[in-house]
This record gives structure tokens, sequence and C-alpha cells, in this order.
């Protein structure tokens, strides 16, 4: 189906799923329960779970395949931005020249970074990135604060009158597309549950579907094998009459082309860039997103992105009223104890948290949050077939 | 000329800073292969032992002032220090003006266990992991460090000063014959690059002629090889984790006078501190001293305003330029070894 | 005119004279074994052929075609595929894609943007790939991950993955090392298998006078950097030169 | 478990009702449903506090956080009641805001632009907040308060220092309390000329980001009206920590007084720096050596110790002012919490206020309604006397301190001794001024989201 094994389409159809239901999946909680403050399903977050999926998809063709592991990728999502926006600020508000501008810049961008920094390996190739990455958001925040917007970053203006727009005086210009704003929704009220399903959202998933699919087909063509080869053994692979740098190059503009398709995305959902987007605690995120859930895997880096991004914004929202609602009904003296011990990790706090999942998955699930899930189907098909005991993996002969 | 003179003091003292941690960083590194992202907490846990020490000095009881309010207009609460019980007045305050070099003392025991304890604890277990798991696992190990140090001192900078003996600046200008005040640089800075050169000296010499030390750079070349002669190579390798962590910790207990410490200034560093590594040369001391000084004085050449003139903004990426001139003309770093990280 | 022409190479090492006027001639479709003490320069010569160490000095014709200034892979899209002392293989991959990719590699070239199209037209080399395997009897294996078979299949693979590519010349560097007596008479009669069945020529670099004798028709002996006789396998069992370099080597 | 008073869309309450869940769904467009972005349709009104509560600003965050509560706590009619006692105004009535109870979320803005708007995001979105504030950096208050336009809620800016959040960055939604950096330039010039003298020759250090341009560009301007000349203005990188390198050259220069635009941690480190070089115990021009800190931030200033001694600032706001508002602020700030408000704490509380204060004026939460009943607003007793919030730029117009560090600090708190309280007339200027984007700066028209 669609040029996939089967395995692939059914997880293909399975993150389809997934990602079109979200704003159901996202909000289990009824909205007047204590629990609903861990509903993700509002629209600016549902947005950044795609889009940072999509950017860690990206990041893991490079680095899942390649084993080219970059420590500058977000420099590619905020350069992938700024083109985006400066097209809505010149030329038009509808999102897809926009995004496709910010795709193309970030490819153009990755195509000379690329070339340079690919003549390393290892950790001089991150080095590299990295050295590229702060110098383009060190430039971004200072002298090139005519182009970027400098701190402040760049937002569309009431001055903004782009060339194929029919706005008014002093009206602010809204992305949208062919018309429709990125921030209209529908509302589905049923009972004490509410649902949004955002315009911008949906544009999101697409596009995250779509690379998603492309990232199969990526994974399992003989370019992929190529990559995958590279990572193995670039020895042979040279002495098999294969250049690998050019292999890998295209597989870190195909990298970077993600990251600006998901800059541009981000752009097209909150018309807003600012330099942070490219500091290298930006790029360390991505990084992160792809190893805690999984590298090398396909649905990994869509659920390690996810993962983050809602510690990040659900964890923080936490204060200590919110867990003095939940802790009510225990005793007082209990209630303060209760709370007490789990403050330092909410709220202000969810730092302290993300750094022990970071290291527990590390050390528990060195595969990541698919190796997890794996386990866990494996226990329960344990269960059905106990008797089966699968080969045991060879082992490695001495070498 | 008095402007170069100047920068190159500068260069030279920023730059042991950047060895300083480089070298623990190459430590960890060379002798253990592990690539550890918390080294900039342990540079920042060093800093807090000062902290820790001026506050433990600082101690105090509390007595009602009268004579005094507070903002609130209640009675005045007046903090004595119980050093000023102990040792009466003068001598407690001398005690607690010396807070920074006396926190060497407590700093270095604390280091050398804290040290231990995240070799035994957690990073023997990834001697064999990939070194994106090192990596992952360091860098959250270097957020709970913070968030922990955050949790008890807050998120604001914590004045910690030299001792008054040590305020003020020497003429270098005047000594050398210039017009006074042209080559001054302060005092502290002057000490702590002679205690970051003794520390590096010691270091280097350590390994060079001691036995310790020669197991250790023997192990560095061939582990297995080291293991096969039936010396005990692991537990000296938690030794040296627990030397680097001290090395680390001392240079932030003497760079708390130059900037007060706060709970985030590893990751300032941690960044810096691999590209120092990186440029010297994965695994290589040498490699690492040198790139630290070398970055050092060209970002401080860069600095200058009669550069900036010219090339504004280079200030801004002068380490990372230099970092990638370097990376392409000399593939592994100034000193690097060939295959390591390299894949 | 031999296919592989090397004319008055030397190479140095700072103070080390790897080697100095090597010259040295193989023809088409021979099995030719270079051969020599430790340290004799063997590898540094197999380097300067393939393209990993540039020479100071000479030249390294294949098939009236300079080799110097290539890089690895162009030099084997020339012909020239070599196999290692320890199989180089991807280790991560399994048989049958290690087999797949140097189909690739002969079909679409080192790297062009077409061969990224072609790439997803596949059902031609997985047709050359899976008769190959035929070829080399691990049909069998071919799911399996390369890293987890024996040595003995590393090095079957390895050969069968430069025999995909259809090399004019096949360089091996010592083949046989480190292998049992079983598996290094299964390697020997495979190479026999090849150099009587295919239109190959085969230089190969070894310790074990076993395999050289078996193998070989023409052999040359390196010491200290130089070519010390160069002849027939029966002239060279007993010459005196030979003996003098081998003295108190293991043979 | 308690029922959560932490809303989602006020609208919920009422149509939940709708059949107990069982109902129909009930479909329809957020928009058309509201009269404005999330109308507070039940008993209750939330607002969304944003600020950064990890990062190097997390200390100052949690003080805004603290006087946030405070607020909110005065406005519902717990506490002593605080500055609503002292305010010019007496439409609030401490039944929270047009009757309604206030409620609040809390987010963290890292200091990052992406994640602050993300956090007020998922208030508007997620917790039908009204109206979001808080924020300790330009680059935060220019993001936020443009997504608060786009939205349709109002923004009531924190701490936030740069000439453009209400300059050439202006939004009709948004409302600044805090002061600026051309007011800081304005008050300091002639306290400095006073203290100083009209002949001096100022080296600047600049943070090489917006706030530092604007604060160079203030401070160069009106020093050099009073006569000083300008040696050198250099830039430095926002992620230094150690800036010897840019201080030792300063006595070369011949410039005999420095200027540090630097805020946060910058300012803590170059003014340690600075004071470690042994600058201020030189003799240049014949003159003392002097440094200059044009914004202080007195939780920062700590960091910084014994050096903030004898150094001239300014501030928003002091707790040692002696007015009715800041003593009553300070009372019950004090009591909850055990030592005295911040400026960030008091601009933040102060803003709370006026914004319930304008909803009851103007009977109603809509944006701008609200926006209106501030617009050209004169109020006192919120500290800084009489005050003025513009409706040309919505900033705020009132005295601006001049503050020196204090030689001998009475508790850890006592770091600043104000020096002169600058009189408004003295730091005003017009909307269109060339510093605060020129003609070409306009609010643009305020929106309510429907």
């Amino acid at each position: 189906m669609l040029g996939l094994e089967k395995k692939d389409f059914q997880l293909l159809l399975v993150v389809a799923g997934l990602t079109l239901l979200a704003p159901f999946i996202l909000n289990p909680f009824p909205e007047s329960s204590a629990m609903a403050q861990f509903n993700a399903g509002y629209p600016d977050l549902m947005q950044r779970f795609v889009i940072f999926g999509i950017f860690a998809i990206g990041f893991n063709i490079l680095f899942g395949l390649t084993g080219y592991l970059s420590f500058g990728h977000a420099a590619f999502l905020g350069v992938g931005s700024y083109g985006a926006i400066w097209m809505m600020k010149l030329v038009s508000l509808n999102v897809i020249p926009a995004i496709f501008m910010g795709i193309i810049v970030s490819g153009i961008f990755a195509v000379a970074v690329g070339f340079i920094t690919l003549r390393r390996s290892g950790i001089y190739f991150s080095i590299l990135t990295l050295a590229f990455a702060q110098m383009s958001y060190a430039l971004a925040y200072s002298v090139l604060t005519p182009i970027t917007g400098g701190e402040t970053g760049l937002q569309i203006k009431s001055t903004d009158r782009p060339l194929l727009s029919n706005l008014e005086e002093g009206e602010i210009g809204r992305a949208n597309l062919f018309g429709m704003d990125m921030r209209a929704s529908f509302e589905l009220n049923v009972g004490d549950w509410l649902f949004t399903f955002n315009a911008g959202y949906y544009i999101a998933a697409i596009a995250m579907l779509a690379s998603f699919y492309l990232a199969i087909r990526i994974f399992r063509s003989p370019f992929g094998m190529m990559l995958r080869a590279i990572k193995s053994n670039q020895t042979r692979m040279s002495y098999t009459g294969l250049n690998p740098r050019p292999h890998t190059l295209a597989a870190f503009v195909i990298s970077g082309m993600y990251a600006g398709l998901a800059g541009g995305l981000l752009v097209a959902m909150d018309t807003q860039v600012g330099p942070e987007r490219m500091f290298w605690t930006a790029s360390g995120e991505v990084v992160l997103m792809t190893i805690l859930g999984g590298v090398g895997t396909l649905i990994g880096p869509v659920l390690g992105a996810g993962a983050i991004k809602y510690m990040e914004n659900i964890l923080s929202k936490i204060n200590k009223d919110v867990l003095h609602q939940w802790f009510a009904f225990l005793p007082d003296g209990l209630e303060d104890f209760v709370i007490t011990i789990i403050y330092p990790f909410i709220g202000k706090g969810w730092h302290l948290t993300l750094g022990i999942i970071f290291m527990l998955v590390v050390i528990y699930l060195p595969g990541g949050l698919v190796e997890g899930g794996q386990r866990i189907a494996r226990a329960l098909s344990r269960k059905k077939t106990s008797d089966e005991d699968g080969p045991k993996a060879s082992t490695e002969p001495a070498e | 000329m008095e402007a170069i003179i100047l920068q190159i003091l500068n260069g030279l003292d920023k730059g042991s800073a950047y060895a300083l941690i480089a070298l623990g960083l190459t430590l960890i590194f060379g002798t253990l292969g592990v690539v550890n992202f918390a080294h900039g907490a342990l540079f920042m846990i060093g800093a807090f032992c000062a902290v820790t020490l001026s506050r433990i000095l600082t101690l105090s009881h509390t007595i009602i002032d009268e004579t005094k309010t507070d903002f609130l207009g209640n009675p005045a609460k007046v903090e004595v220090p119980y050093v000023h019980d102990i040792f009466g007045v003068a001598t407690g305050d001398a005690i607690i003006d010396w807070a920074v070099p006396l926190s060497i003392l407590f700093a270095i025991p604390v280091m050398m266990a804290v040290g231990f304890i995240m070799e035994r604890g957690l990073i023997k277990h990834f001697y064999t992991r990939p070194h994106a798991d090192q990596i992952l696992v360091t860098f959250g190990l270097a957020i709970v460090l913070q968030e922990v140090i955050k949790y008890f001192y807050g998120a604001n900078p914590i004045p910690t000063p030299a001792p008054q003996a040590f305020t003020g600046s020497f003429d270098f200008g005047a000594a050398l014959g210039f017009d006074p005040n042209l080559i001054i640089y302060p005092y502290w800075r002057i000490i702590y690059f002679v205690f970051a050169a003794l520390i590096i000296g010691a270091v280097f010499a350590f390994l060079q002629f001691t036995t310790f030390g020669m197991v250790v750079r023997a192990g560095m070349a061939d582990r297995e090889t080291v293991g096969l002669l039936g010396i005990n190579i692991d537990r000296r390798f938690t030794i040296m984790f627990g030397l680097a962590a001290a090395v680390a910790g001392l240079a932030g207990v003497m760079y708390t006078p130059i900037n007060s410490p706060n709970y985030h200034m590893g990751m300032d560093f941690l960044v810096l501190s691999f590209v120092v590594v990186v440029v010297g040369g994965m695994g290589s001391l040498p490699g690492a001293v040198l790139a630290g000084f070398l970055l050092g004085i060209l970002e401080s050449f860069a600095s200058m305003r009669e550069v900036l003139a010219i090339l504004p903004g280079l200030n801004q990426i002068i380490i990372y330029l230099v970092a990638i001139i370097i990376l392409l003309t000399r593939p592994r770093g100034l000193m690097g070894r060939k295959g390591v990280m390299e894949e | 005119m031999g296919i592989l022409e090397v004319k008055d190479v030397g190479k140095r090492f700072g103070g080390l004279q790897a080697l100095s006027d090597v010259n040295l001639s193989v023809k088409e479709n021979s099995v030719h074994a270079i051969i020599g003490p430790n340290g004799a320069g063997k590898s540094t010569l197999l380097n300067c052929l393939v393209g990993k160490l540039i020479p100071d000095t000479g030249s390294v014709m294949f098939d009236g075609q300079s080799v110097l200034g290539r890089t690895p892979h162009e030099i084997n899209q020339m012909g020239i595929s070599r196999v290692f002392q320890t199989p180089e293989i991807f280790g991560e991959l399994t048989v049958m894609e290690n087999m797949m990719i140097p189909c690739f590699a002969k079909r679409d070239g080192a790297f062009s943007l077409q061969a990224i199209a072609n790439m997803f037209s596949e059902k031609d080399v997985v047709e050359r790939a899976e008769s190959m395997l035929d070829d080399m009897n691990m049909a069998d294996k071919r799911h399996m991950h390369a890293a987890s078979m024996s040595r003995g299949d590393k090095r079957r693979l390895e050969i069968g993955m430069c025999l995909a590519q259809e090399p004019r010349l096949l360089l091996l560097d010592e083949p046989t090392a480190g292998m049992a007596r079983a598996d290094t008479n299964n390697t020997i009669d495979l190479l026999k298998q090849i150099s009587d069945e295919r239109d190959i020529t085969i230089a190969i670099i070894e310790h074990d006078m076993h395999v050289v004798f078996s193998l070989a028709q023409r052999i040359t002996v390196l010491a200290q950097g130089t070519p010390l006789v160069e002849d027939d396998p029966e002239n060279i069992k007993g010459h005196p030169k030979v003996r003098e370099a081998y003295l108190g080597e293991t043979a | 478990m308690s029922k959560s008073n932490f809303t989602r869309r006020g609208l919920l309450k009422t149509s939940a009702v709708t059949g107990a869940g069982l109902a129909l769904p009930t479909i329809f467009t957020a928009q058309s449903a509201h009269a404005y972005t999330n109308e507070p349709t039940g008993s209750t009104v939330t607002l969304g506090f944003n600020v950064p509560q990890t990062g190097p600003y997390a200390d100052e965050g949690a003080d805004e956080l603290r006087a946030y509560q405070l607020a909110v706590e005065h406005l519902n009619g717990g506490g002593d009641g605080g500055m609503m006692n002292t305010f010019s105004s007496k439409a609030l009535q401490g039944n929270g805001i047009l009757g309604k109870k206030v409620e609040f979320v809390t987010g963290d803005t890292q200091t990052k632009s992406d994640a602050a708007r993300a956090s007020a995001k998922s208030m508007i979105e997620k917790d039908g907040a009204i109206m979001i504030t808080g924020g300790s950096s330009s680059g935060v208050a220019v993001a936020v308060q443009a997504l608060c336009q786009e939205a349709g809620v109002i923004f009531m800016a924190g701490l936030t220092h740069s000439n453009d959040t209400t300059g050439k960055d202006r939004k009709a939604n948004g409302f600044r309390h805090f002061f600026n950096s051309y007011m800081s330039g304005a008050a300091l010039a002639p306290v400095l000329a006073g203290a100083y003298g009209k002949d001096r020759k100022a080296y600047h250090l600049t943070a090489d980001y917006n706030w530092g341009y604007t604060t160079e560009e203030a401070v160069k301007a009106s020093t050099e009206a009073m006569g000083w000349e300008t040696v050198a203005a250099v830039k430095t990188p926002l992620t230094q920590t150690d800036f010897s390198s840019y201080i030792a050259p300063v006595l070369q220069s011949g410039a005999d007084t420095l200027v540090l635009n630097h805020y946060g941690g910058n300012m803590v480190n170059s003014l340690t720096n600075a004071v470690q070089f042994g600058l201020r115990d030189k003799q240049v021009n014949g003159k003392d050596f002097q440094i200059i800190v044009p914004l202080y931030s007195r939780l920062m200033a700590k960091g910084a110790g014994a050096n903030v001694k004898g150094i001239f600032g300014s501030t928003n706001w002091h707790w040692s002012l002696t007015d009715e508002g800041s003593k009553a602020f300070v009372k019950s700030f004090g009591t909850k919490y055990g030592f005295p408000p911040s400026q960030a704490a008091h601009t933040t509380y102060v803003q709370t206020l006026l914004y319930a204060d304008a909803c009851e004026r103007a009977g109603s939460f809509a944006p701008c309604a609200v926006a209106e009943a501030l617009e050209d607003y004169e109020f006192d007793g919120l500290g800084n006397g009489k005050t003025l919030y513009r409706g040309a730029d919505h900033q705020c117009f009132k005295d601006v301190l001049v503050v020196k560090g204090k030689e001998n600090p009475s508790s850890e708190f006592d770091l600043l001794e104000i020096v002169e309280v600058t009189p408004v007339e003295q730091v005003m200027y017009q909307p269109d001024h060339p510093q605060m984007g020129g003609a070409e700066a306009s609010l643009g028209t305020c929106n309510n989201g429907a």
C-alpha cells in the first residue's frame, strides 16, 4: 500500500489515526475535574507536538541512519522560520509559500553548512555543527538585528504590507491558508468534555503525516540502506566504490529541510520568530527528543518530541495552588507533607523532573520509549504464548 | 602596545580558566572514555562549595536590636555569626573574609566524594555504552544537579568576594616602565592564573612521574592490556574520576570571586569547554591546555574595540570561528589522536 | 604489460623509509602473491595501490591509467576491489543488504543525484544480489546480521561483495589471517575457484606460505621496503635471498 | 478531590448544563459564541501570570508571582487590601473583578520568547485566561504582547525596560507600567552632572541586543546633552560571563566614567569585574573614576554584593519609598512573605490592580473597553506618585527613582538608597520620539478577538 510494506503501512495508519484524533485522545479528562490540568488537547500544544515531531523525524534521518550527530540542528529550524516570516511580511500571508520558503532557505543553508562540516566525522562533526549554530544564534541576536529583529524577534506588524494581500490600513496581517485563518477552530462540546479542532493543527498534522510517510520511504529505500551502511562501516563503503560524503550530505540536507519545514510551520501557526530558537539548548533538545524516543526507529522521535513538549507545557503550569486542590481530600498535615514532597518536581521544578526522566530512560531503556513499548508488548504476548522462547541473538565472535 | 600586552594578560587569565575545565573533561574522557556532560555541573558544585563554606562560617544566631528597625518598622533582628562568639569579632571577620581560599580545603574532599559517588553509582555502568547514551545520562545528571542547587540556593548569583587583601589590581604598566594605570590587572586574577598553572602542572607531573600516573596513562592507551597485567585499573579510574572532579571543583572555587556563582554557570561553561577540548583534540591533555590558552587569547583580542570597529560582532563568534578553522585545517584538533570519537 | 604496473614507488613516514624503488607488474588473469616478513612494507604498498596512501615517488598504473591522487572509491570504480585482513563488512546490516550495496555501486556509480532516483528501483539489484549469494553458498544466511556470522563466513561474504562488483583486479590482504585451518582451506578453495571461473586478476598479500604456494602463479618477495625477487613459486621456494630475509621468521 | 477552580473557558460552566454529559454535541466556532476572546460567563475570571520560573531570572519571576498572588488575594477581598486602600480609584470592592472571583494560572516563560508565547497561548487556549501579564525581559514582553494583540486579550507587561515595548513595538492591547531606557537616561543625567560634574568622558559597555542599544542610546543622548563626552561604546555578547577583556582597556582610553548598559547576570558580572579591576580607586583626568549602572534591579544587585556601594543607577520603585501606597504594599507583602518586595513585584502587583480597576470602570472585560479605560488614565496611590497611562503609546509616566548603592546597608535588603525622585515632567517625551520608533510607530487598533 502506497509503496509500503504491510507492517509500515499499519504503522502509518496508527500514526495517522492518533494524529487526526489527537483532539480527543489528548483531552481525556472532563473540564471540571482536577485532572483537566493534564489535558493537552489545546491547539498550541497539539501544533507543537506535530511540528517538533517533524523536526525530530528529520533529525533522526541524519542521526539515526548515518550516525552523524549534529549538535546544531536548531539553526535550520531558526533559519527556516526567518525565511518563512519574511515571506509573510513581504509577499503573501498564505502559509504555503511561507512554508516552502522555510524549506528552501533551510535547504540552501544546510547545503552550505553540510558541505563544510561533513569533512569531519564523530565529535569533530558535532562540534562543527554546534559552532555554526551558535554563530547563527549569536549573530541573529546582535549584529544581524536589522534582519532578524534581534532579541525581540520578528512579528507581523500593522506596517507590514505583503505584496499579495489586501489588508486594510492598520490591520495586522494574519497567517492563513487561502483565506482560512490558522487560528480558526471548531469546538465540540460533549457533556463536560470540550474538544478543539483547530485549522492550523490539521495543516501541521497533514504535514507531519507526509513527513512521516516520506521518512518511512527513505528508511526502507536503498538510499536509506546506503546511509545505514555509512553508519556501519565507512571504510567498506569507500572500498565498494561509493562516496560516503555526498550520501551523507544528501541526508544532511534532507534533514535540514525537515527542520526548515518545522520552522516554517512554527511561523505559520504562530507568526513570530526569536533567535533563542537557534540556541544550543534548542539543538540539544532535538537530540534528547530523538534519543528519548528511540534513535533509528521510525516512531521514536515523534514520541520523544511529544514527551518533552508535554512536560515543558503541562508540568511547568502546575503550581502549589493546583496541588492543594488535588490533595484537598487528605488530612491537613498529610496534605502539606505530600505537597512538600511533590512540589520540587512540578511548576518551576519541571527541569528537575525532565533530568530525572532522561536518566531513568537512558539507564533502564537504552532503546528509548520505543523499547519501553516493545518490552510491554513482549510482556503481554509472553503471557499469551509463554512457551515460545525465541532464539537468543547469537553472541558476537571474538575478533 | 599597552593594549596588546593587556589583552595577552587577559587571554592567559581566561585561557587558564578554560584550560582548567577542559583538563578535567579530558582526564575523564581520556581515562574512562566517557563524554561527561556533567562536568560543567562539577565546576558549578565546586563554586557552591565556596558559597556553602561562607554560609557555614556566617551561621549566626539573631538578637533583637531595639535601637534599629527593620523594613516593616518592627525592632530589627541582627544576625551575629557564631564565629564572632568563638573567635571574637576581629578574628571572626578575618575568617569570614578568607572564606574562598579556605574553601579549597573544604572543596577537595567534597568534590572527591562527589566524583567517587558519581563514578561508582552511575558512570561505571556507561563505560561500554554508546557515547550518545553517555551524553544523555550525564546531561540529565547535570540538569538534576543544577536544579538541586537552584532549589537550595535560588537562581540569582551569590556574591563571594575574595579576601580584602586581594582587592585592587597590580600595575604592570608602572612595573614595565609604561605610564601608570595603563596595564593594570587584578590581584585575584593573577592568583587564579598562578593557581591554574600549578594545578595543570601538578596533574601532568602526577601522570608523568608517579606509578599510579603511569598505570593510568597505560590504561588510557590500552585498557585491556593493563587489565591483563592484573592491575585493578577500575579502581584507579575511579580515583581518576575523583581527581577530575576535584580539579573542576577547585576551578569553580577559585572562580567565585571573578563571577558570582549561580546555578547555571556550569551550563554556561559546558559548551565552551567542549569546544576547547575538541579543538585541542579529543583525549589529549596538552591539547586541551593549549587550546584553552589559544582560545582565551584570541577571544580577548576579538573583544578589542579597535577590532570590533572593523569586524562588528566578531566577539560574538570568535570562539566558534576559530574552532571551525582549526578543525578544517587539523582534522583531529590541535593534538588529537586518530580514531578517537571519529565514528 | 601487466594490468597493474608499479614503477619506482617510494614512501616515507617521518624517518622511516617504508617503501623504496618498488617495481611490480601483475599480469592480467593471474594470481600474484606479495610476500615478505613483518614490516617489509606489504600493507603500505597495498594502501598505495588503493588510494589510502599516496606514494612520494613513482607511479601506479592500472590498465594504463594512473591511480595516483584518486580516492579509494574512484579507484574501486576503475575496477579494483579490496579484501581486508579483518573482514570489513556492514555488521549492522543483513547479509542480503551487504550484498546489495556493491550491486548498487556497480549499477549507479559512486554517487549521483540520478542514483537517488534509481534507488527506488531495486528489482534488478535484488536479483543480482541473490544470485551472488547463491554463488557464495550463503543464500540461507541472507536475513542474518552480518556481524553475528563466523569469521569464515564474514570473509566469504566480503569476497562475495567484492566479486559482485565484477572487478578486474581483486586485492587480498592476508585473507586467512587468524583463521582456523579448515576455514583457511575453504578460503583457498574459494579463491582457486574464483580464479579459475572468472575473468579476474588476483593480487594477494600473505604470510602463510601454505596459502601462497597453493594459489600463486607469480610471487614477489618484499623486504625492508624493496622487492627482493620476483619469480615463479617453484623458484622462490629455495631462493637464498628469501631464506635470508625470513631468517628467524616463521613462514 | 475538590472541584478545580481553575476554569477552562468560563463558557463551559454554563454550557456543561446541556443534559449532564449525554446531550448531543453542540458544534460551533469559537469566535461566534463569544463577544470577545475568553469572555468569562461563569462566576470566576481567570488571569494568566506568565513569569520566568526557570533560567537566570527565576528568582525575579518568583517574586513577581508572589506579588500576583498577593494582588489576587486583595482583589478577592482577602488580606489587608494593600494598595487598594491607597489607590486613588475606588472602583475595586474586594469582591473580585466585576463581581467575579479572580483565579489565576501560572506558566514558565523560561525567558525565551518561544516558550513564553507557548505558555501564554496555553493560558489563552486551554485555561481561558482573559489577561496575560508578567515577564522579566523585553524580548519576552514584545513577543507576548504581539501574541495578545493577535489573540484579543489584554497584556499587562511585567518587568521590561527596553524602549521598544511601548516604542516601535507598541500594541493596542499591551500596557506597560514599568519605566524605560529613555526615562532612565533622562532621570540619571542631571543627577550625574550634579554629582560628577559636566566634564566627564564616558566609556560605554553595552549588552549586544535591543535593550542594550536603546539604553546606550538614551544614556548617551542625555549625558551628552549635559556636556559629557562619549569616548567609546563597546558591545558585549549576551552570553559573556567574564568581562575582563572589555574592562581592562577602559583606563587606556582616557575615560573617567564607565557606563554598564547591562542587566541581570551581565550586570552582576560586569560590575563585579570592573570593581575588581580597582577602577574606582583610580584617578583619571584629575577626577575619581566612576561607574554607572543605568538600570538597577535590587534582586540582581544582591549578586554583586559590596560592589554596588556608591554606584548610581535608576530604578522603577524601591521599598524604602515613604508614600502611603508604597508603605501599604511593603507592609502587606512583607507580612505575608517576610521580606520586602522587589521592583518587579511592585510593577506586577500594580499592573494587576490597574487591570482590575479598568475592568470595573469599563464595566466589562472586553479588551477594547478595558484599553479605553486605561488610556490617558491618571491615578495616584500606587507608589511613584501621580501617574499617567498615556493613551498614545500605553506607557506609564511617573516619577523615576535615581538610586545609589548604599555604603552601610543595615540588612540584606537594604542595598540601595534613593538619591533623587526625578519628577515625571523631566522624563516625559513625545510619543513619536525618534528613540521610540519615530512617527512610524503605531499602536494599531485594539483587538477583542471576536
